[in-house]
């Protein structure tokens, strides 16, 4: 059942991949994007990661997208039908180095071994029985992984002081 | 299951390189590379079934890096679009050779 | 304190350990308000001091790194690194944030920047560097570099008026990202076939010799590889710096050159040789065709520049070349050659960058090649100090350029790469025709035209001072900072899975 | 008395600092005085580099006047200087040369006199350096030290052509030295493996054994570089644009005394560092057919060139091929004769420079075809000339002869018909410098702006009558000059016999540093 | 007999040199000023003549076997190689020295009144005194080495002398040419001091001559090939075959010295290397038949050119080249008394006839110079009939031709004729047919010499003057200054060779009543009997007969009645014929044609050597060094720069391609990585 559904979201997220690249208008495209995200939250809970499924839709679909979508709003992009497609030409080359290069990586994938296995699963979902799914991730994000966080603020804060200086209405 | 994610990562990735190499509009581009950063984050989140939590905390760093650079990015292009009143790569050549 | 030991089992170890990072963060928010309120309205003029305060802070934060030297480790596996390559790189990135102080000083409000903002995002990104070189925990890493990048995407940006500064930051933002998804992936590779992200417990994992190294490790290391070339700007991941060397405001140019491109190499080298060392055998090939090819790549494309700013660009990204030779050593000396080389590399760009705003000028309108003609003889000290940094960048005895060259090389033939000391050798011999090109624009022309004025706010003659002693100093009597970068590089590579001939 | 003032202490040294001193004396002093004070300087330095000569100890072959202070220690690398045999001669023959050079250069050097005048100084201590650097590190600081102001003194002060030439000059000379970097930093690197600690300290790296693959690359590496800087055919074409374009005084310190560290190298280097290689038969073939292409083709080629200097330029090449054939000719009476050669060179074609710069000041141009005749309007110049002429050509009793008949006769114990093609180039010799005498001395005056051409003033007589007396004196009793290097020869034909001999054949010992035995070499 | 020790030695080069400096400082301080030349420049010469007569004396009163060496300093020591600035008094030097000196002074005196108008005076007594000081270091040197020193300076002197007039481009060039042809020969003395070096390990004489005989095998290769090299050297110095082109262009310079540096004293050099080497070319058989052989051939060559010419003084110096072929025949067959007794007679005569025609183009170009005429004062044609106008001009060089000629019972009758006699007498060994020939082509050279001597005797001095009517008036007999010398030099034209008159002439009726002494041969005998010693239990006995039968008296005979003959019969014929004047007379065609344009030798060497040198030369300079060598070096560099371009092309600005980059970048890492 479980395997059945996956293999069903993983054709959706591949389809709304092709189809946001192939799509020709930025709309569209983000649409198609957007579908791509939610099949991946459904797979990450399909993988047992439920708090990280609720984050993708919420940050990424949510307010990641909408930004991208704003953007395309205030630029007025919505009815640009210039082709930004390159040529055939450069989409075979595309797909085939970009493929060459996936396979190349992902050899090693199914090789005995490749992954070392620590016992992830049953781990994760101990703590997840143990102190539900949120805490589950919060517990070593805010225990073994303080510091990241903490730059993560910093980082955050320049981005907003990037996004002020340069939209900055007066020049 | 776990290796199967894997595959998929790899091949969504491909297809955000894919598309950064073909598309030229500034935004398509930005949205294939989140499309990259995804298919990372399924790879922690597959991987994190075998080695453990930690792989779903890094999805959380990731999102919130992605966020990030959505902002900064975006204003980017809007900055450049003031200048060129266009997001075509086509039209970004005052600086080459 | 000499006797105080870091043990991250205790949490406020961290802010110990992190103290220059956590003062200089602090300072960048002082900053932010101090320039908020002393301006007080939205549209008022910013302060002109606002860049001698963020000097202070730089100061201050080279302070409690020096207090660093004082610490110790209780385990050598923490996620943060006390061992004194940080403390030393450290200095160097503190350095290049205050060069951009230095030479920025005027030139921010001739051009009407928001000063306020780009001195916090300087100090961010100095934040993010040292960050950046100093954690053992790829994932920090990762953080670490996205915070540098985005500051300094930002601030490549910054010159609203200038189409050509919007420009470069869109391309340097776009490829950044596409770069750091690889960088990523390799990350979560390494996750995945370690188990871990901590360099430390990686190279355990990995082994003296390999053994333990599954077979996802490989594309993983070529992937985080990637991420690091697209930084350090290796042929053929370069393409992005002419541009936004040359899109880019000259000081936030030399930020970007010194600084991104020191931690990016600080960081390079740490993962490579205390996480991967147990894989040289794999790897190797991997670093020697790289250097070969930034070196040759770059030196050749720098022969045909007539800008001399995009020329300076190219001649960085064969600097990368030499310092990837050090890193292909693999050795401590390899990597203790990157660390003195880099000092010098900041000391001669950021001088020559330095002159080149000068000669410049308002709008960054004049910088080619031709407007250097007869500049030795117009501005006699200036040309001087051109000639010595050009000198010093085709790597000429008594400069520091020279010494740091024959570190490198002395780290590639203790390695045995002796074909790859020749590259370099001849790679440095085309550089002599472009740069001395400059030199002959400089003192062999005449002043053409009518001499136009040349002024050189206080900050920059500092920063141009500071240099030139810099480079001389580093050239003549280098000692002190040789044996200090061989034990940094020594401190670095103390783990079990120690390489190269020493 | 020398001792009583510690002279044998500070010697060397101060031969290094009083130019930079003056350097720095004349960018401070004002644009007019800057000639004067640059004499001055120069002069100090010949008047401190007398002793040498009179306190040099012939008896002994080794290293004199030493001086040891570390520099940068951690890496062994030493502020060793001394000289020896073939050192002296050369360092005398600069510091000497340099008050002339400058003198020569009153009225030649017009604009920016201060640049000028410490771009030469600044030359002076590279090559004085480079000839008593006893640390390969600080020999080759020197080496590459001295391009820098010679770069200048031909691209800012030069001729039309001036920056083409410079840039060659300056990519040809690099070419090799940087090659010979990476040697020195190999075999520094083969010491280090081998004794455990690090020094760069010539006399330690001459005791580091070398396999013969090694020994063969490290030559190729080393000699490349003073192939170039010599020149050797093929690899002379930079320095007749050098030599055009530089200014009277560039090309006088250019040729007589940039080329000799060529010869220099060879001897101090080559030979003792890779003896296997130095003596191996194909490349001393290799070596010698190229001395002899210098010798003949530049001589002919010099020979139909229509500008003089250039035509003097292409002669020092032919000259330095008898240097090349008298060093590898492996006996005492080559080697001898080619540091004759290089002494002699320095002399005559330094004057034929000074020579024919003062016919450029007087007419500006150096074209042959624009003078004839002038022997008649300026006898002493033209008795200077066919002098100075007739020394380069070797005629006996003159410096030029005992040069190339040491080297030739040398070369003919070993290869005898090297020596016997060679010896033709004593033809050409006549052939190339006799129609140029003629024509700009002889012949009718039929250019009638030359006919009120001054003749040698005073200052221009003070420059040119050292060089000739010195010219004439090496060719009547060369005695003391050929004293003075005997012992050190002998010893480096010695090293190179001990240990090319089958005993040394098997590589894996340091074999004994020849100069061990002598005190003067204390250098540690 | 009492020890010998020589006097004043250093002296006798030194003071010339001394000469020179101080002509040479008058030169430059006070041109125009004749006081100081005059006085120094002959008297040095002179004093130095003193001086070796009183050593002459000396010698004469020891009798001494070993020549004496004077060492004064070392001048080159290197290794093995010890040579000293030594000088060597013996048997040959002090008659080279008498020669040089006492010639010598006769024409510095003949100068004073030869150059008395030139504005080049001092300097020209400067370069003379140079010249003699060369010359005697030559001849006393004790070493190859040092000898060379004074040939090549001697060379230098030639040239500088036969360009004294140098705004005269044809005579800078004679100068130039002088030169370099020496400088040909030079190389080959150069070879063969290497190769005695590194045979021998010394370059002094007196070791050289005493190992040699036990070093060589007789007829060697080595000892042979040293030999030739050093005949190298002789050829180009003496103006042997091939390269004798240079002396009759040296003919440019001042009439004195074509007598004293191209006829009396410095061609003769050649002459005296191989008299000084004698013990090794008698090691040699091959280099002494190549020696005599070029000798002949250049004397019979020389003399068929002299024939026809009509330039006095290229008659002479054609005569020049063929009278030094005639020693190179004595010293080549092993008479080398012979050969220096033919050169001190040649010296004799030869200068005679050349300050004679000195004297002669003197008095035509005073007289043409008054009439501002620009005839060719040293052309015969123009001449004719001088005898009534310089009486003692015309009997001195009556003289010097007789001696020439072979006439009995002048000096050149006894030593050409031994020269003659000796190369018939030597006709034994293995190369005895090849000496016949040598013989023969002496005998007709001789007869030719008396034919063209006589002809220029009758040009000049006899027939009706050719000068034009208004130039007779101003034709007048030289100063005493300068006929003195040739009364002189006229004197001992005709004694010069009693001191050494074979005895069988001695038997003979009417000739023999000169007291027949062999003095020369005794003189130098020390110096030859090694080279003799070694020729005799060789090549065997001499030949008692000539090769056509009859003894050397009867061959003796023969020649002086054959030149006889030649000389009346000619000066009859031609004393009839009328010549032209140059500006009339028509060039010789035909094979005269041929001779007149001395068989078009200049004419070949400049096609076949000189044309293709400077040709070769333009060539590698223009395409080798310019076009290969430079293109190379430059080339690398285009390339490296269009390398460059390229790459910069690349840059294209669109952020795809920089992506398309990384991607490529990526998975060139990956193939490294992944194997």
């Amino acid at each position: 059942m479980i395997e059945l559904l996956w293999w069903v979201f993983a054709a959706l997220a591949i389809g709304g991949g092709i189809a946001m690249l192939m799509s020709r208008t930025p709309i569209a495209s983000l649409l198609f994007l957007v579908l791509t995200f939610f099949s991946l939250s459904a797979i990450y809970v399909l993988l047992g990661a439920y708090f990280i499924a609720a984050l993708q839709v919420i940050v990424y679909a949510g307010a990641i997208m909408v930004l991208f979508l704003f953007t395309i709003m205030l630029l007025n992009l919505g009815h640009d039908y210039r082709n930004d497609l390159r040529g055939a030409g450069w989409i075979i080359v595309a797909f085939t180095t970009a493929g060459v290069g996936a396979w190349a990586v992902s050899r090693a994938f199914g090789v005995e071994g490749a992954l070392v296995d620590l016992g992830g699963a049953e781990r994760i979902d101990a703590a997840v029985t143990e102190l539900n799914a949120v805490g589950a991730v919060a517990m070593p994000l805010f225990r073994d992984y303080v510091v990241p966080f903490e730059l993560t603020s910093i980082l955050l804060l320049v981005a907003i002081i990037g996004a002020v200086l340069l939209a900055k209405r007066r020049v | 299951m776990i290796t199967q994610s894997l595959w998929l990562s790899a091949i969504l990735f491909g297809l955000g390189v894919a598309g950064v190499v073909f598309r030229r509009n500034a935004i398509i581009l930005f949205m294939c590379i989140e499309l990259m950063l995804n298919a990372v984050n399924l790879a922690f989140v597959a991987i994190s079934r075998s080695v453990g939590i930690d792989g779903q905390v890094f999805v959380f760093f990731v999102m919130a890096v992605a966020a990030a650079e959505a902002a900064v990015g975006l204003a980017i292009v809007i900055s450049v679009f003031r200048h060129t009143e266009s997001v075509d790569t086509r039209d970004f050549n005052l600086l080459r050779w | 304190m000499q006797g105080l030991t870091i043990d991250f089992a205790r949490q406020t170890d961290f802010v110990l350990a992190l103290l220059p990072e956590i003062v200089l963060s602090v300072w960048g928010m002082l900053v932010l308000m101090v320039d908020v309120f002393q301006k007080g309205s939205r549209t008022g003029p910013s302060w002109r001091g606002l860049g001698w305060f963020t000097l202070v802070g730089l100061v201050l934060a080279a302070a409690a790194n020096w207090w660093l030297g004082g610490l110790s480790e209780a385990n050598l596996a923490g996620s943060i690194a006390l061992d004194s390559f940080r403390i030393f790189s450290n200095f160097i990135f503190l350095a290049s944030g205050a060069f951009f102080v230095l030479i920025a000083d005027r030139y921010l409000d001739e051009e009407r920047m928001l000063l306020g903002e780009i001195y916090a995002l300087i100090i961010f990104a100095t934040v993010g560097m040292m960050a950046f070189a100093g954690t053992r925990d790829l994932m920090i890493m990762f953080i670490a570099l996205e915070l540098m990048s985005v500051c300094v995407y930002v601030l490549t940006a910054a010159n609203r008026r200038d189409p050509r500064g919007a420009e470069g930051g869109l391309k340097y933002f776009l490829l950044g990202a596409f770069a750091s998804a690889f960088f990523l992936f390799g990350i979560a590779l390494v996750y995945g076939a370690t188990g871990t992200v901590n360099l430390a417990e990686i190279a355990a994992t990995i082994g003296v010799d390999g053994i333990g190294a599954s077979p996802l490790l490989l594309p993983a290391i070529a992937l985080i590889a990637v991420g690091f070339a697209f930084k350090v700007s290796a042929v053929p991941f370069h393409m992005w710096t002419p541009d936004a060397y040359e899109g880019a405001p000259v000081p936030v140019t030399t930020f970007m050159a010194v600084g991104v491109k020191s931690a990016a190499f600080a960081a390079f080298v740490r993962v490579f040789l205390t996480a991967f060392p147990g894989v040289y055998d794999s790897w190797d090939v991997l670093a020697i065709w790289l250097a070969i090819l930034t070196m040759v790549g770059a030196n050749l494309t720098a022969l045909v520049q007539g800008d001399v700013k995009r020329m300076l660009a190219y001649s960085s990204v064969a600097h990368a070349g030499y310092l990837l030779v050090g890193l292909a050593a693999a050795n401590v000396l390899g990597a203790a050659s990157v660390l003195f080389y880099l000092v010098v590399y900041v000391f001669m760009t950021a001088g020559s960058f330095a002159v080149l705003m000068v000669v410049a000028g308002q709008g960054e309108a004049r910088t080619g090649l031709e407007w250097f003609s007869g500049l030795g003889w117009r501005a006699p000290v200036l040309g001087a100090a051109m000639t010595l940094f050009l000198l010093s960048l085709a790597g000429f005895p008594l400069t520091g350029g020279f010494v740091g060259k024959v570190f490198i090389l002395r780290a590639a033939i203790d390695q045995g790469l002796i074909g790859l000391a020749v590259a370099l050798v001849l790679a440095s011999l085309i550089s002599y025709y472009y740069y001395l090109r400059v030199a002959w624009y400089m003192w062999f022309r005449e002043p053409d035209g009518e001499p136009l004025s040349l002024t050189v706010s206080p900050g920059t003659r500092v920063a141009i001072a500071a240099a030139a002693i810099g480079v001389l100093l580093l050239g003549i009597f280098p000692g002190v900072l040789l044996d200090a970068a061989e034990r940094s590089a020594a401190a670095l590579m103390h783990l079990p899975t120690m390489l190269g001939s020493n | 008395m020398l001792e009583s003032i510690g002279y044998p202490g500070w010697a060397l040294t101060a031969l290094i600092v009083v130019p930079l001193i003056g350097m720095v004396a004349v960018l401070a002093g004002d644009e007019a005085r800057a000639k004067h004070t640059a004499l001055g300087f120069t002069l100090v330095n010949a008047l401190l580099s007398l002793p040498l000569w009179f306190g040099f100890n012939a008896a002994s072959g080794g290293m004199q006047f030493a001086v040891n202070a570390p520099w940068i220690p951690g890496w062994g690398i030493w502020y060793r200087l001394g000289v020896d045999g073939i050192s002296v001669l050369l360092v005398l023959l600069l510091t000497m040369l340099m008050p002339l050079a400058v003198l020569g250069s009153y009225r030649y050097i017009t604009r920016r006199e201060r640049a000028f005048y410490a771009n030469m100084l600044l030359l002076e201590t590279g090559v004085v350096g480079a000839f008593m650097a006893l640390d390969m590190f600080l020999f080759f600081v020197f080496f590459e030290l001295m391009l820098v102001p010679m770069y200048f003194i031909i691209g800012i002060w030069g001729g039309e052509r001036r920056v083409y030439a410079a840039i060659k000059f300056f990519l040809f000379t690099g070419v090799g030295s940087l090659l010979m970097l990476v040697g020195i930093l190999y075999l520094f690197f083969k010491h280090r493996a081998l004794t455990g600690d690090a020094s760069f300290a010539y006399f330690d790296l001459l005791r580091v054994p070398l396999t013969f693959t090694e020994q063969y690359w490290l030559f190729g590496g080393f000699a490349l570089a003073f192939l170039i800087k010599l020149p050797v055919f093929p690899f002379h074409t930079w320095l007749p644009d050098a030599h055009v374009e530089a200014p009277t005084p560039g090309s006088v310190l250019l040729a007589s005394v940039l080329l000799k560290l060529g010869g220099y190298g060879f001897l101090r280097f080559l030979l003792p560092l890779f003896p296997h290689a130095a003596t191996h038969p194909t490349i001393v073939g290799i070596l010698m057919f190229l001395g002899i292409m210098g010798i003949i083709y530049c001589a002919w080629v010099a020979a139909v060139q229509p500008d003089a200097k250039k035509l003097i330029a292409y002669t020092s090449v032919s000259h330095m091929g008898f240097v090349v054939l008298g060093i590898f000719a492996l006996t005492i009476q080559g080697a001898q004769g080619a540091m004759i050669v290089m002494l002699s060179h320095g002399l005559s074609t330094g004057a034929m420079f000074l020579l024919l710069g003062m016919l450029y000041e007087r007419r500006h141009t150096r074209l042959i075809a624009d003078f004839g005749g002038l022997a008649a309007v300026a006898p002493l110049m033209a008795t200077a000339f066919i002098i100075t002429a007739f020394a380069s050509i070797g005629l006996p009793g003159t410096s030029g002869f005992i040069g190339e008949f040491l080297a030739l006769l040398g070369t003919f114990q070993t290869h005898p018909w090297v020596a016997i093609i060679a010896a033709t180039g004593v033809i050409f010799a006549a052939y190339y410098m006799l129609p140029m005498v003629q024509r700009i001395w002889f012949n009718r005056l039929d250019h009638p702006e030359n006919e009120r051409l001054p003749d040698l003033s005073r200052r221009e007589i003070a420059v040119l009558a050292p060089l000739i007396a010195g010219m004439i004196w090496m060719g009547v009793y060369p005695k003391p000059f050929l004293d003075r290097t005997e012992q050190t020869l002998v010893q480096v034909l010695e090293t190179v016999e001990i240990r090319t001999s089958p005993g040394m054949a098997a590589l894996n010992v340091l074999p004994p540093a020849p100069q061990a035995a002598d005190p003067g070499a204390a250098v540690q | 007999m009492n020890e010998f020790h020589p006097t004043l030695l250093w002296a006798i080069p030194l003071l010339p040199l001394l000469g020179c400096l101080i002509n040479m400082v008058a030169a430059f301080g006070a041109p125009e000023r004749k006081t100081i030349p005059t006085l120094v420049g002959p008297s040095v010469v002179g004093i130095a003549f003193v001086i070796a007569v009183v050593n002459f004396v000396g010698m004469l009163g020891a009798d001494l076997h070993a020549p004496v060496v004077e060492r004064y300093f070392q001048w080159i020591a290197v290794g093995s190689l010890q040579i000293d600035a030594a000088l060597q008094l013996d048997q040959l030097s002090i008659v080279m020295t008498l020669i040089i000196t006492g010639v010598g002074f006769l024409i510095h005196v003949f100068s004073i009144g030869y150059m008395k108008a030139d504005p080049g005076y001092a300097r020209y007594f400067s370069y003379l005194n140079l010249f003699v000081f060369f010359m005697l270091v030559l001849v006393l040197g004790s070493s190859y080495p040092l000898m060379f020193v004074g040939w090549e300076g001697v060379g230098l002197c030639s040239y500088l002398l036969i360009g004294f007039w140098f705004k005269d481009r044809e005579k800078a060039d004679a100068g130039k040419k002088a030169f370099i042809v020496n400088r040909i020969g030079d190389v080959g003395f150069l070879i063969a001091m290497f190769m005695l070096f590194s045979n021998l390990g010394t370059l002094d004489f007196i070791p050289i001559f005493e190992t040699a005989p036990a070093t060589f095998a007789y007829g060697g290769a080595v000892v042979t090939a040293i030999t030739l090299f050093f005949f190298i050297g002789a050829v180009g110095k003496s103006a042997q075959i091939p390269l004798y082109v240079w002396l009759p262009d040296a003919m440019a310079g001042p009439t004195p010295v074509s007598a004293l540096i191209h006829a009396a004293t410095m061609v003769t050099a050649g002459v005296y290397l191989v008299a000084r080497s004698s013990v090794l070319f008698a090691l040699a058989p091959v280099s002494q038949i190549t020696v005599a052989g070029i000798g002949a051939l250049t004397a019979l060559f020389a003399a068929t050119i002299g024939l026809v010419q009509t330039d006095i003084k290229k008659v002479l110096a054609y005569s020049t080249v063929s009278q030094l072929g005639y020693m190179f025949i004595g010293v080549g067959v092993g008479a080398f008394a012979a050969g220096i007794f033919h050169l001190m007679t040649h010296a004799f005569f030869k200068a005679l006839l050349f300050l004679g025609s000195g004297a002669v183009i003197h008095a035509m170009h005073e007289a043409l110079h008054h009439t501002h005429s620009h005839a060719d004062a040293q052309d015969m044609r123009n001449m004719g009939g001088l005898k009534k106008y310089m009486p003692v001009t015309w009997v001195t060089m009556w003289i010097g031709t007789l001696a020439i000629a072979g006439i009995w019972p002048f000096a050149g009758f006894f030593s050409k004729d031994e020269i003659i006699w000796m190369a018939a007498a030597h006709a034994v060994g293995p190369f005895e047919t090849w000496f016949r020939v040598v013989w023969v082509i002496a005998l007709i050279a001789a007869l030719l010499t008396a034919f063209y001597m006589t002809r220029l005797m009758v040009m000049t001095f006899h027939g009706e003057n050719r000068t034009g009517e208004r130039e007779r008036g101003y034709l007048r007999e030289v100063p005493p200054v300068m006929w003195v010398p040739l009364v002189v030099l006229a004197v001992l034209s005709v004694v010069g060779g009693w001191i050494n008159v074979p005895e069988a002439i001695g038997h003979m009726p009417i000739l023999g009543w000169i007291p027949h002494s062999e003095w020369l041969h005794e003189w130098l005998h020390p110096l030859t009997e090694t080279a003799d010693g070694i020729m005799l239990q060789n090549a065997g006995e001499l030949a008692e007969q000539a090769p056509l039968g009859g003894g050397a008296g009867m061959w003796a005979a023969i020649s002086f009645a054959l030149a006889t003959a030649v000389v009346v019969i000619t000066a009859s014929t031609l004393g009839r014929r009328r010549f032209l004047p140059a500006d009339q007379a028509e060039t010789p065609t035909g094979f005269l044609g041929v001779l007149y344009n001395k068989w078009y030798v200049d004419e070949i060497y400049d096609a076949i050597v000189v044309r293709p040198v400077l040709a070769l030369s333009r060539f590698f300079a223009r395409y080798i060094d310019r076009g290969v060598i430079d293109g190379l070096a430059n080339g690398a560099g285009y390339a490296s720069r269009a390398f460059g371009w390229v790459n910069s092309r690349v840059q294209t600005g669109l952020v795809n391609g920089y992506a398309f980059m990384i991607v490529l970048g990526a998975l060139l890492l990956l193939a490294f990585m992944l194997g």
